[in-house]
C-alpha cells in the first residue's frame, strides 16, 4: 500500500522542486510565477480566514451537482443513440453543436432563462461533462458482443435484462473512461461557469486574485482546482478498479 | 524634440489596451494616424488583451507599457509590481450607477435597499459603486449586490434587474439606444478618484525615460488632437474599429463625446494626487489593499509636458 | 399418419445478405418435430445447422417458409452456442445461474441448483474462476451447465461436445440421457459425430451441402437406454454405415 | 444518398421555425436572441466584406494544428500509459491537473513562454484535444484480445508490427471515439485560445460583437464554430465508417 | 540410444496464481521430441494440454524447469489455437495472409499462396468475407491455413479439426498429413480423438487429470501412408484400446 506511492511522491517532490528552481533561477517575476513556499503560505492565510473552505464547498457543490446531471442524461440519451442510428443521425449535429458554443457568447441567454445563481453553473458544468459521456457511452454499448444478445435472447430475457446484465457491463469500460474524462472536465465547467458572474467560488476566487495581482492567490485556487479534478478521477479510477477486476 | 529621422529604426511598442477595439481609444489612433507617434520614434502595435495580463506582463518587464484603470496601479503595487503610472487620460472614474428613470434614483441614497446588478464582485465597477454607496453613507448591507456578469444591458432589456452598474460611456447610451429610460449616478460627481491612464514599468522609466516621454507626449498629442477635433477623430478611429460600419453612428458619436467629457483636464495628462489618496483609501476600506503604500512610487506627472 | 408435434417447419430458407447477390444458407427445409423428440443434425461445415438453430430459437428470422410451435406458445429455451459465449466479468457460478436470474427465481434456489449442476459437469473448485481462467473444454461444460439449469422444454445444442475429452464426452452423453428421459424435453443437438447422433438420438437429419437441404432424415430405432455396448452391435454399425452414406 | 439526409433537413427546418417564433413571440430582444433573419443577413454582410472567411481561416488553422498537436502527444503517450501501469501511475497526475487549470490562471506566462502568436492558441488548443484522446487510447489499448497477443507472439512479430496489425485495429473503435470528442472540443479550445488574447480569429469577432452588441454577429460567429465542429465531427466519422466497417 | 531432438523439455511445471494458493496445471513433464516427429497429445479436459503449446510456442513462460530447442534457435512457428483467434476486422484472405506479412514476405507472392491455401481449406468464393459471417468450421479452417502458410517449422496444433465434419476433417488428416510428409517439419497436436491421433502420429502422449503428468508415452507404429482402411487393422484396434485404458 505504502510502497506503490513512493513513485508519485518522489516525482511529486521532483516537481516542487524544479517548480522552486524555476522561480529562483528563470527569472520570471513572483507576481506571475510565484514560489511553492509563497504559494502555500497563501494557501495556510486562505484557510485560516475560511474563505478557500467556503468557496470550494460552493464549487465542489456545483460540480457533483453537474456531474450528477450530465452523466445521467449522457446515458440516457447515449443509449438511446447507440441503439438507433436514425435516432444518432438527426440529433448528433445538436449535439455536436451544443459543445461548440462558447459560454460567453450566449451567457445573456443563459442568465436570462437559467438566473445567476447556482442552477446555470450546474448547467454549464453538466453541458461539458455531458458529451465526453456520451460518446463514450455509444462506443461502449455498439461494440457489445452479439454473441451475448443472442444469448440473452433464446432465454427470452426483457429488454432491462439485457440492459442491466449484458450492456451495463460490456460497455463499462468504455463508458467508464468516458467518465474519467467527464469528471476532469466537470472542474473546468463550474469554473467557466462561475467566471461569466463572479461573486462565489473558486471561479472567483481565481478571477479575484488575477484583479488584485495576488498570484499565490490564484495557484492556490488553481491548486485546489487540481485537488477536485484528482480526486474526482481517483473516485472513477476506484470505480474501475472494483468493477474491471475481470478485464487485467 | 525626441523625433528620430524616418530612416532611423522605429522603436517598436506592444500595447496593451485592456479592451476591444473602441471608439474611446480614439487618441491613440489620431496619434497614430497623424504620425505623432511616428516623429516620436515610435511604431505601435495595439494589443486587445485582459487589463491584468497587460500590467503582469509590464511589471515583469515583458511590456514597456500599457493602458489602465487607476486602481490597478495600486492593486498591482501593492503586491510588489515595479510599475508607475505615467499619464492620467481620464480625469473622472468612468463608472456610473445607471437605473430606470421611474425609479427616480437621483441621488446615491436613493440606492438604499435596493437590488443593484453588476458584472462581478470585484473590477472597476465594483469599485465605483463601494465610493459611490460611500459617498451616500451606505454600505454594502444598505443594498443587495446581484453578480450577473457583463450582460447589464441585456438584463435590464430583459426586465430583470432595474439599477446595475456600468460605465458612462457605454450602458446607459446602449440602454438608451434600446428606447429604455434610465438615470444616471456618476461616481466622478461624488467622488474624485484615480482614473484611467498610461502605466510604464519602472525599468523602463529607469532604462529609457525618453522614450516614455516621447511616448506620453505622443498620446497627449492625440489626445489633445480628439478633443479638439472629434469630428476627424471619429472619422479616423473607423478603421481601426472592426465591423464599425455594423455600429449605430450615433451611439457612437455619443460614446466619443462623453468620454471627452471626462477627460478635460487644466493640463493634459496630469494626475491628482488626491485623486490617488481617494482610491487608496477606497481599496484599503474595501481590504483590497492591506496597507498603505508609498503613492509617490505609485504615479509621476514627470513625464507630463 | 397424424402426430401432434412440438413444432412444424415449412419450406424455411435462410438467406444472408451479401455483396454478389446474397448466400443462401438454407433452402427449402420442412420437418416436424414431436414433443420429447431427441433429433441430431449432422452436415458439413457450412451447411446451414448453426442458422438452423438459430432461426429455432427466434434469433434471426427465416428469409421465407413458416416455422410454428404445435401449442402455440414459445418453449423456453437452453442453447448451447458453438462458441462457449461465457460472459467474462462473470464467474463461473454467476455464468451458469444466469438463465434463473433471466427467470427472476429465488436466489437461495438458485444457489442450490447451480451448485448441482457445477458438480453435474465436473467442475467443483472452480466456482469462482473467471472464464479467461478455464480451458477450453471447461468453458463448454459451463455452457452446457447453463443451458440445463433452467429446465427448459426445448434444448438447442450446438456442437456441445466439440471439444471434450472421450471420457467427459461419454459421461455427458449419459448425463444427457438422463435428463432428458427424465424431463419432458425436446432436443435437437449438431454434432459431428456419427456415433454420437447414434448414441443419443431418435431421429437424425443430415444435411446436404450449402445450401443446406435436407439430405436424410432417419429414424434411430436402438433400444434405450443405450450402454456404451450397443456400438457393437450390428444394428448400430448399419445405421452409422447409412449415415456415413449420407454425409459423404 | 438524398434520402438519408431528408429527416436530418426536417429537423434543421424544425429547429429555424422554432428559433423564429421565439424571437417572435417570446419578448426576448433582438440584441439578445436575433432572428434567424438578422443572423443571415449579417452573415451574408461579414462573408462580402471578407471578415468571416479571414477570421474562420485563422481559426481554422488553430484549430488543425492544435488538433494534430493534441491527438499526436495523446496517441503516443496514451499508448505508452497504456502499455505501463506504473508510468500510468507517475504520469496520470499531472495529466489530469493540465485538464483542471483555467487557462485564465496562467495566461501571462503563456504569454510570456509561448509569445502571443498562434503558438500559445495552437497549445491551448491541443491541451483540450489531449485528454479525450489520451484516455480513449488507454482504454482502448487495454481492451486488445490477448488472445490476438498469442497469435502475435507465436508468429514471433516485432513490437511494430504487433502496433499496426493488432493494437491499432482493435483499439481504432475506441481510439475514435476519443477522436470524436477531441474534434469536437478543439473548436473551444481554439477560441478559448483567442479570448484571452483577442486579435483575429472567431474568437476576437465573438468578442467584439458581445462587447458592440452586434448580436446577430455573435450568432454568425457561433454558427461558423459550429460548422466548423460538424465539418471535424463528419471526418471522423467518415473515418469510422471507413474503418470500422467490419464492426456493425 | 542418443538422438538428435529438436527439442528437450525438463521436469516442467506450470502454476497459475490463483486465490487459494495456485493452481498446478502441469507437473514435472519431461519429453524430447525429435525432428519431423507428429506428437499427438491427448487427456481429459483441463490436464494442461493447452498450457503445454503454450509454452512450447514462447506465449508463457514454465513456472520451472527448462526446455531448450535442439539447435538452439527457435524455430517458426504455425499455431492452431483452441479458439479461432481470427481477426475481425480482417477478411478470410487477410487473415490467413499474416503470417506472410509478419515475415514481410513480397506481396505477389503472398497473394498467390494464400489463394492456394484458401482452395486447400475449401473456402473459395469466401475469400472476401469477414469472420463475422463465417460459420464456426470454416472459421477454424482460416486458423488452419493460417497456421500453414508461411511453412513454419513447429506446427503447434491445439484441437485444430474439432468443429470439423468427418468428411472435412478427414481430408485435413490426409492435407495435414501430406504436408508434413514432404516439408521437414515438426507438429504436436492437441486432439481428443483417438482415431485422429493414431491415423496421424508417430507418437501419442497421454495426459494425467490435473495436474497434468505424463501418463503414457507411446510410439505410433502404424505404416506409412496410412490409409482409411488401416482403422480396420488390428494393429490400429490394439493401439486404440491401449489408448483408451491409458485415457480412462
Ligand atoms: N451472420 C452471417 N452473415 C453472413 N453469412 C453467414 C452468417 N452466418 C452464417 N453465414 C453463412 O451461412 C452458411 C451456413 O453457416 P452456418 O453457421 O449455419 O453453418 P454450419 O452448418 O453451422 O457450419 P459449421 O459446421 O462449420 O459450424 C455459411 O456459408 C456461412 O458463411
Ligand atoms: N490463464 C489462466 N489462468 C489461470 N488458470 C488457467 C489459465 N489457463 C489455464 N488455466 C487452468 O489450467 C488448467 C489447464 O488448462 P488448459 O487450458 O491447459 O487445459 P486443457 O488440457 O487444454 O483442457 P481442454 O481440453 O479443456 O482445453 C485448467 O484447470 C485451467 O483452469
Ligand atoms: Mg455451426
Ligand atoms: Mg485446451
Amino acid at each position: 500500500m505504502t510502497k506503490r506511492f513512493i513513485p508519485i511522491l518522489l516525482s511529486l517532490l521532483a516537481f516542487l522542486l524544479g517548480w522552486d528552481l524555476l522561480t529562483r533561477f528563470s527569472g520570471i517575476p513572483n507576481f506571475i510565477l510565484p514560489s511553492p513556499l509563497s504559494v502555500w503560505t497563501r494557501f495556510l492565510k486562505a484557510m485560516s480566514d475560511g474563505s478557500l473552505p467556503r468557496h470550494t464547498a460552493i464549487t465542489l457543490t456545483e460540480i457533483v451537482l453537474g456531474l450528477i446531471v450530465g452523466v445521467l442524461f449522457a446515458t440516457v440519451v447515449g443509449y438511446m443513440l447507440a441503439k438507433s442510428r436514425s435516432l444518432e443521425k438527426v440529433l448528433s449535429p445538436y449535439l455536436v453543436a451544443s459543445q461548440a458554443i462558447p459560454v460567453i457568447a450566449i451567457a445573456p441567454l443563459l442568465v436570462i432563462w437559467l438566473g445567476d445563481g447556482i442552477l446555470s453553473k450546474v448547467v454549464i458544468c453538466a453541458l461539458i461533462v455531458f458529451f465526453p459521456v456520451l460518446v463514450n457511452t455509444i462506443v461502449g454499448v455498439r461494440a457489445v458482443p452479439t454473441a451475448l444478445y443472442d444469448l440473452m435472447n433464446s432465454l427470452h430475457a426483457s429488454r432491462a435484462q439485457i440492459l442491466w446484465k449484458v450492456e451495463a457491463p460490456a460497455s463499462l469500460p468504455v463508458f467508464l473512461g468516458g467518465l474519467r474524462i467527464g469528471a476532469t472536465l466537470s472542474v473546468i465547467g463550474a469554473i467557466v461557469g462561475e467566471l461569466v458572474d463572479a461573486e462565489s467560488g473558486l471561479g472567483f476566487l481565481l478571477q479575484l486574485g488575477d484583479f488584485q495581482y495576488d498570484t499565490p492567490m490564484v495557484f492556490v485556487a488553481v491548486f485546489t482546482l487540481i485537488a477536485l479534478a484528482l480526486m474526482l478521477y481517483g473516485i472513477v479510477r476506484m470505480l474501475e478498479n472494483k468493477f474491471l477486476k475481470w478485464q487485467s | 524634440g525626441n523625433s528620430k529621422s524616418a530612416n532611423e529604426a522605429l522603436t517598436h511598442i506592444r500595447l496593451p489596451m485592456g479592451y476591444i477595439p473602441n471608439i474611446q481609444y480614439a487618441p491613440f489612433y489620431v496619434a497614430v494616424e497623424k504620425g505623432y507617434f511616428k516623429d516620436a520614434g515610435i511604431e505601435i502595435e495595439f494589443d486587445y488583451k485582459f487589463e491584468t495580463d497587460g500590467v503582469a506582463l509590464v511589471g515583469a518587464g515583458e511590456l514597456p507599457f500599457a493602458v489602465v484603470s487607476g486602481e490597478q496601479v495600486l492593486l498591482a503595487r501593492a503586491q510588489g509590481l515595479p510599475v508607475t503610472y505615467v499619464a492620467a487620460w481620464y480625469q473622472q472614474y468612468p463608472v456610473s450607477v445607471i437605473a430606470k428613470s421611474e425609479l427616480g434614483v437621483i441621488v446615491p441614497q436613493d440606492l438604499k435597499g435596493k437590488k443593484i446588478g453588476l458584472p462581478g464582485l470585484f473590477g472597476a465597477n465594483y469599485i465605483g459603486l463601494r465610493a459611490l454607496l460611500n459617498a451616500g453613507e451606505l454600505t454594502e448591507a444598505d443594498v443587495t449586490l446581484d453578480a450577473i456578469g457583463f450582460n447589464q444591458v441585456e438584463l435590464m432589456a430583459a426586465g430583470q434587474q432595474d439599477i446595475i452598474v456600468g460605465y458612462a460611456a457605454n450602458e446607459p447610451l446602449q440602454l438608451r439606444a434600446q428606447g429604455i429610460a434610465v438615470t444616471e449616478l456618476r461616481v466622478a460627481d461624488y467622488a474624485q478618484l484615480a482614473a484611467n491612464g498610461l502605466l510604464a514599468s519602472e525599468k523602463v522609466i529607469a532604462e529609457d525615460p525618453e522614450l516614455v516621454r516621447a511616448f506620453v507626449g505622443a498620446f497627449l498629442k492625440g489626445l489633445r488632437f480628439t478633443m479638439d477635433n472629434p469630428d476627424e477623430a471619429f472619422e479616423i478611429s473607423k478603421a481601426y474599429i472592426p465591423n464599425f460600419s455594423e455600429l449605430d453612428a450615433n451611439v457612437q458619436q455619443q460614446v466619443l463625446e462623453v468620454s471627452i467629457e471626462q477627460w478635460k483636464a487644466e493640463r493634459l495628462g496630469y494626475s491628482d494626487p488626491q485623486a490617488w489618496e481617494n482610491m487608496q483609501n477606497v481599496l484599503l476600506d474595501m481590504g483590497l489593499i492591506a496597507e498603505p503604500l508609498d503613492l509617490s512610487n505609485a504615479f509621476t506627472n514627470e513625464f507630463v509636458p | 399418419m397424424p402426430h401432434t408435434s412440438i413444432f412444424t417447419i415449412r419450406n424455411l430458407s435462410a438467406v444472408f445478405q451479401n455483396d454478389n447477390g446474397g448466400l443462401c444458407a438454407l433452402e427449402n427445409i420442412s420437418f416436424d418435430v414431436k414433443p420429447r423428440e431427441f433429433v441430431c443434425v449432422l452436415g458439413p461445415s457450412g451447411s446451414g445447422k448453426t442458422t438452423l438453430l438459430r432461426i429455432l430459437a427466434g434469433l434471426i428470422p427465416p428469409t421465407s417458409g413458416s416455422f410454428t410451435f404445435g401449442r402455440g406458445e414459445e418453449p423456453s429455451i437452453g442453447m448451447v452456442f458453438q462458441q462457449a459465449t461465457l460472459m467474462p466479468w462473470r464467474t463461473v457460478t454467476e455464468n451458469i445461474k444466469l438463465p434463473l436470474e433471466v427467470k427472476k427465481i429465488d436466489e437461495a434456489v438458485a444457489r442450490k441448483k447451480t451448485k448441482e449442476m457445477i458438480e453435474l459437469v465436473g467442475l467443483t473448485g472452480f466456482e469462482d474462476s473467471l472464464p479467461r481462467d478455464l480451458s477450453g473444454g471447461m468453458a463448454q461444460r459451463v455452457a452446457i451447465a447453463r443451458a440445463l439449469i433452467h429446465d427448459p422444454d426445448l434444448l438447442l445444442l450446438d456442437e456441445p461436445f466439440a471439444s471434450l475429452d472421450a471420457m467427459t464426452r461419454e459421461r455427458m452423453w449419459t448425463e444427457l440421457s438422463n435428463i432428458w428421459q427424465a424431463r419432458q424435453k425436446t432436443v435437437i443437438m449438431v454434432t459431428h459425430s456419427i456415433n454420437e447422433s447414434l448414441f443419443l438420438a431418435d431421429r437424425v437429419l443430415v444435411l446436404t451441402q450449402r445450401p443446406g437441404k435436407i439430405k436424410m432424415d432417419m429414424e434411430v430405432d436402438l433400444p434405450r437406454p443405450r450402454k456404451d455396448e450397443i456400438r457393437y452391435t450390428s444394428r448400430f454399425g448399419k445405421l452409422a454405415k447409412r449415415l456415413r452414406g449420407a454425409i459423404e
